[in-house]
């Protein structure tokens, strides 16, 4: 399936274009903050779009996944509407999560996208028990479990791994190892490539060119379809690098500006696109019509977002169960909720 | 109504075997709740009834398999998940409250996470101070959870199958000494309501809230304060959140009095809500006494089979308590 | 006493170097305490003052690292762990509970765990559900453990030395929203004192107990209240555990009314201790009016501003309840 | 260190008595719980007494260890007055905890072992924390942790060896792999051996026969020389079987009763007994007085536990903190705290 990223125009323009989406929405995102129309705070993913993307273009209907704290990219190369994400961001009612959310929540549940997660970790049990899901139902849905490099090191993550691959659970953890989790570089933290780690759990582990989103696609999609054919899970440790610091308190002490310009140098947005005119399978309108399409398409859900209502206080306290058939016709109950 | 006896295992392992009849989306997940049968033998055979498919031993990883329930349940599955010693809660915390709970307001109702978790807590078994707590407090300050905690065989199948039709995380919270007990239990259980106390017994002069394995030995006591001549009614609120706050209110307006008795520790347990919540309704203005806690002492349990005891309310202290309620103010 | 002004971090980063200086033994490990300075900036340049052994920057493994303090504690240091949100202590949750504070106890006092957990709480910079609790209900009901909430920089800098000197188990909640602000203190630090409240406005028509970012508010509120010609008794318990009662409760004898503050949620909510704690105290006979809460409401805390506001209580709502309070009863 | 075991008759005559005494403390204690005399739960190591007896037999003054649920073996090999632990186990006021913590909370940390855990994997990040205050303080002494395979599943165990690892602490990890981890046996559970998991965390990893105490012995004194000489910790998969159920609910449907019979076949002690009698290092005599030695000290302990008196439930509440200094002094707070 993603070999025809370098084959069929039509898929790779769309790979680039969410690519594009996705770095445009995080540059809009970053110009509403630093003009104070958006608040909290924000994980930018600049930098890292070929992960998402190369990966959720192996997905089909139904297949989840589940996602971080830096979660925009996750969210759109699944499929999201860029309106309702960027309403959920400025805090509308209109939002994804009806401002009750915001970045680290964001979740388009409808396209399998079971959420972003303030939790580092915090979604990897919950990918491997979509996973079991899967199995159990016999559906034919893979879980893909987008994780940092930061993550590996929480018990939730061992657990998890532990688990699917003891079951045999149609699950992939890509992780996005963007050498630090949060100031704290992985090589220090884990003295190991992160993909070793996986022969500990008896499944297989792969080390590839993160800022490829053609190297992205071919790993993960052998990884998924063999999660698909039900021979278990696999981990992906795909390498990238994040451009912005962590979040808006970041001083970059602990990284080098030299660092940071070098790997700006390797943009994999700029690299696919050179890599798709150099081979001539499109010409440099089609590239500039990519762009300039997810540049409307950002602009558009700017002014979708600011549109839309603020949520109203007086709902909030309605919003913390789901009814349930029995409490909701119970009066007593809900006064006494009051 | 026709009636049988059970032990409080065995109605919970009926409980579970009627969902997964009716239910397919209903498996259970555990700890050593498959080949072992369960810690305490809940579950017993249920694995050669349902397959190891659907009645899953897993390693000892509480906050995967709770992290795995959430999973299952967000795409459509009823997970039961048995965390072996409700102390063990403590490792799944970040899914249970972070997770589980908060899910789906998050993502502004997109989803839900129909888990249920059942977990047994209590002392009296001689396991000391990290398998005998009882740590309701930890779960009923979270919103987005529900908390039930059945003290006899019905209500813990009735609830456990009420908690399952629930579309949101209820954890239930069982007892390690009720267990082998037998209860009357009807022909056939029901689907019983979440946030539904029930008045345990009658009475004018004090109200006892009981929770758990207090709810018996608050019985016990009032037998006894029946023949001393004092008539105590006695609540078990079942399920504390959402609590049956009505019905606690009621009876203090009709008896003035209000004695709150839980296993649990005192400072920060969950009987101060329910003390609080008296205090604040208009059952203030009838009060004949201040309300009074009677709770497990603030102190780990102790293995010692005397300390346990001495740390935790008995009948006699419910007693001595109640008398010096009524007889004193 | 000469004065001067600093802000909470800054309190809170003198005093830890002022614990390192004199004792060799202190040292702090957490995510992010070392090159990055902190996630709020709390620790800034305590690397490159102490070194890295010393300002150790960990994985990201809330669990693992309160073990190893524990294991630091039991063996001879005086660790100070950080977790960069109180939210995350979800993670710890079995080496707080099951170990850091039961150990003492459970080996019959051959041990002791002289451990310090720092945590931020707390609503109010849009970082929505998973970011902002307000947990201290969670630690207040565990015997061995104390909890601190410090709403200033003196007790946030001298309640962590007397933290530090205690030969228990201590967590610190510390608020995201004061980190950044000024406050008069000392020329220098003294060791505080756990468990000693104080009286922070004195007042004779109701008495206010508020904790964490509370306090402030609820003085604001007093201030308000002042004008409309009702005078408030504002009292900051910092200690949760152990709690400073007799305060409380002659404050309350005083005033024969009582409003509880707090930032986190009601249902089952920490004030339920204190309103429960009162009315059993011989506070009972001088209640003009019900002990009241006033909290947070029972949600996970939201992103969009406006709600977020809408679920804790601020100035305004205090000051309401206050008039409620007494101007209805 | 260990090698002496072969060589040095009074070396080897006294770890041989030390699984005797482990041994028949527990065949005691069973006996004394199965005639009432003995309450709460139980879990013996019979069938492992190499496992503690191999490593503890290298640790000096000062070293520490980390012990598990199953933790009378630990608690005798690191020297324990058994004594104190008989009394412990009768929930007497002379036992070691005072009769709060019974069996699973056994410790003597006087003799450098910081206690028994009733939380699987609980001891682990402890033990690390030893580790480190042996690094920070460059006072020369190791920490050994015990656990068994079971707890290889659990987030503690992972983050312990992680942050371990990385800071390159004097901790050696001894995991008791009985198999099960009550009934799950290890083999489904991690699909790898054991020690393979080590190189995930880059640190040495070692399968050893768990029943061949000069084999532990020895496997565990390079791993604590490395850990002395500040190189890191180790892991050492220790293989071995629990001849009893996990504890008194087991009905042992998970395994064979050939298995249990074959395993009984590799008993620790008759073959460390058989080799030294054909090494001709120590004659049938020695070995006899050895053990009867051994049941005399475990005779004595029984006795002087059913001495003890009872613990007084009025000291109940003093119990839980440790006396600070300042709230001492502060009356109006130990009023309060009523
Ligand atoms: C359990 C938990 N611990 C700590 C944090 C704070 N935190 C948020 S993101 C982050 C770094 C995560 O690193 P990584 O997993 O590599 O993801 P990245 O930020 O690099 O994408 C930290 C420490 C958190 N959100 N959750
Ligand atoms: C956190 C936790 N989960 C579950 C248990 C219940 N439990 C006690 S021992 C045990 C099995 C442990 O297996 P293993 O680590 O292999 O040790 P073994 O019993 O075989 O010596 C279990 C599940 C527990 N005590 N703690
Ligand atoms: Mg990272
Ligand atoms: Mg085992």
């Amino acid at each position: 399936m993603s070999t025809a990223l370098l084959e069929d125009a039509a898929a790779a323009l769309e790979a680039l274009g969410t690519m594009w989406r996705i770095r445009l929405f995080e540059e809009a995102v970053e110009d509403l903050y630093g003009r104070g129309m958006m608040h909290g705070t924000m994980h930018l993913s600049i930098g890292e779009e070929a992960i998402p993307t190369g990966t959720c273009l192996n997905l089909v209907e139904g297949d989840q996944i589940t996602s971080t704290h830096r979660g925009h990219g996750h969210c759109i190369a699944r499929g999201a509407d860029l309106g309702r994400m960027m309403a959920e961001l400025l805090a509308k009612d209109n939002g994804y999560c009806r401002g009750r959310g915001g970045s680290m929540h964001i979740a388009d549940v409808a396209t399998g996208n079971l959420g972003a997660n303030g939790i580092v970790a915090g979604g990897v049990p919950i990918a491997a028990g979509a996973g079991l899901t899967n199995q159990l139902t016999g559906n034919g849905k893979v879980a893909v479990c987008f994780h940092g490099d930061g993550a590996v090191g929480e018990g939730a993550w061992h657990e998890a791994l532990t688990l699917a691959s003891m079951w045999d659970l149609p699950v992939v953890f890509v992780c996005e190892n963007n050498q630090y989790g949060m100031s704290m570089s992985a090589k220090s933290a884990f003295k190991v490539d992160l993909s070793a780690k996986a022969a500990g759990y008896g499944i297989p582990g792969e080390t590839v060119d993160g800022n490829d989103v053609v190297a992205v696609a071919e790993a993960t999609a052998r990884a998924i379809d063999r999660a698909r054919a039900g021979e278990g899970p696999s981990f992906i440790e795909a390498v990238t690098y994040r451009w912005r610091g962590h979040s808006k308190s970041d001083k970059n002490r602990y990284r080098s500006k030299e660092e940071i310009a070098e790997w700006k140098g390797r943009d994999p947005i700029a690299a696919f696109a050179h890599r798709l005119l150099e081979s001539g399978l499109v010409d440099q309108a089609q590239l500039d019509a990519a762009q300039s399409a997810a540049r409307d398409a950002i602009r558009e859900s700017v002014v979708f977002g600011t549109k839309g209502e603020d949520p109203d206080p007086a709902a909030l306290l309605d919003a913390v169960y789901a009814p349930s058939a029995v409490d909701a016709t119970d009066t007593r109950l809900q006064e006494a909720s009051r | 109504m026709s009636m049988r006896e059970m032990t409080y295992s065995e109605a919970i392992r009926e409980a579970m075997a009627l969902a997964m009849t009716a239910d397919e989306r209903v498996f259970l997940m555990g700890e050593d709740v498959g080949l072992y049968g369960g810690a305490f033998g809940v579950e017993n055979d249920l694995i050669d009834r349902f397959g190891a498919e659907r009645v899953r031993d897993t390693t000892i990883s509480e906050l995967g398999i709770v992290g795995m329930g959430v999973g299952a349940a967000v795409t459509g599955m009823r997970p039961i998940v048995e965390i072996q010693f409700s102390d063990f809660t403590a490792q799944a915390m970040d899914q249970i409250a972070n997770q589980a709970a908060k899910l789906h307001f998050m993502v502004g109702g997109q989803a839900t996470v129909p888990l249920v978790i059942r977990a047994p807590g209590g002392s009296g078994t001689g396991a000391a101070a990290q398998h005998s707590q009882s740590l309701e407090a930890w779960f009923t300050c979270i919103p987005g959870l529900k908390v039930v905690m059945p003290s006899n065989a019905t209500d813990a199948a009735e609830l456990l199958l009420a908690a399952l039709e629930d579309p949101n995380p209820v954890i239930v919270l069982e007892h390690k000494l009720l267990y082998k007990q037998s209860f009357e239990v009807p022909e056939t259980f029901a689907v019983g309501r979440l946030g539904v106390g029930r008045i345990e017994r009658e009475g004018s002069d004090l109200t006892i809230v009981a929770t758990g394995v207090e709810v018996q030995r608050a019985l016990e006591a009032a037998e006894q304060l029946a023949a001393d001549g004092i008539s105590a009614e006695v609540i078990d609120p079942r399920t504390l959140k959402p609590l049956d706050l009505p019905l606690i209110v009621s009876s203090v307006v009709k008896t003035g009095r209000a004695l709150l008795v839980q296993e649990s520790v005192r400072f920060g347990g969950f009987m101060g809500e329910i003390s609080a919540s008296i205090v604040e309704s208009e059952a203030f203005g009838h009060l004949q006494a201040p309300v009074r806690r009677l709770c497990g002492l603030d102190v780990p349990i102790p293995y010692n089979p005397d300390l346990e005891k001495a740390a935790v309310p008995q009948v006699g202290d419910i007693v001595r308590e109640a008398t010096a309620l009524v007889r004193e103010w």
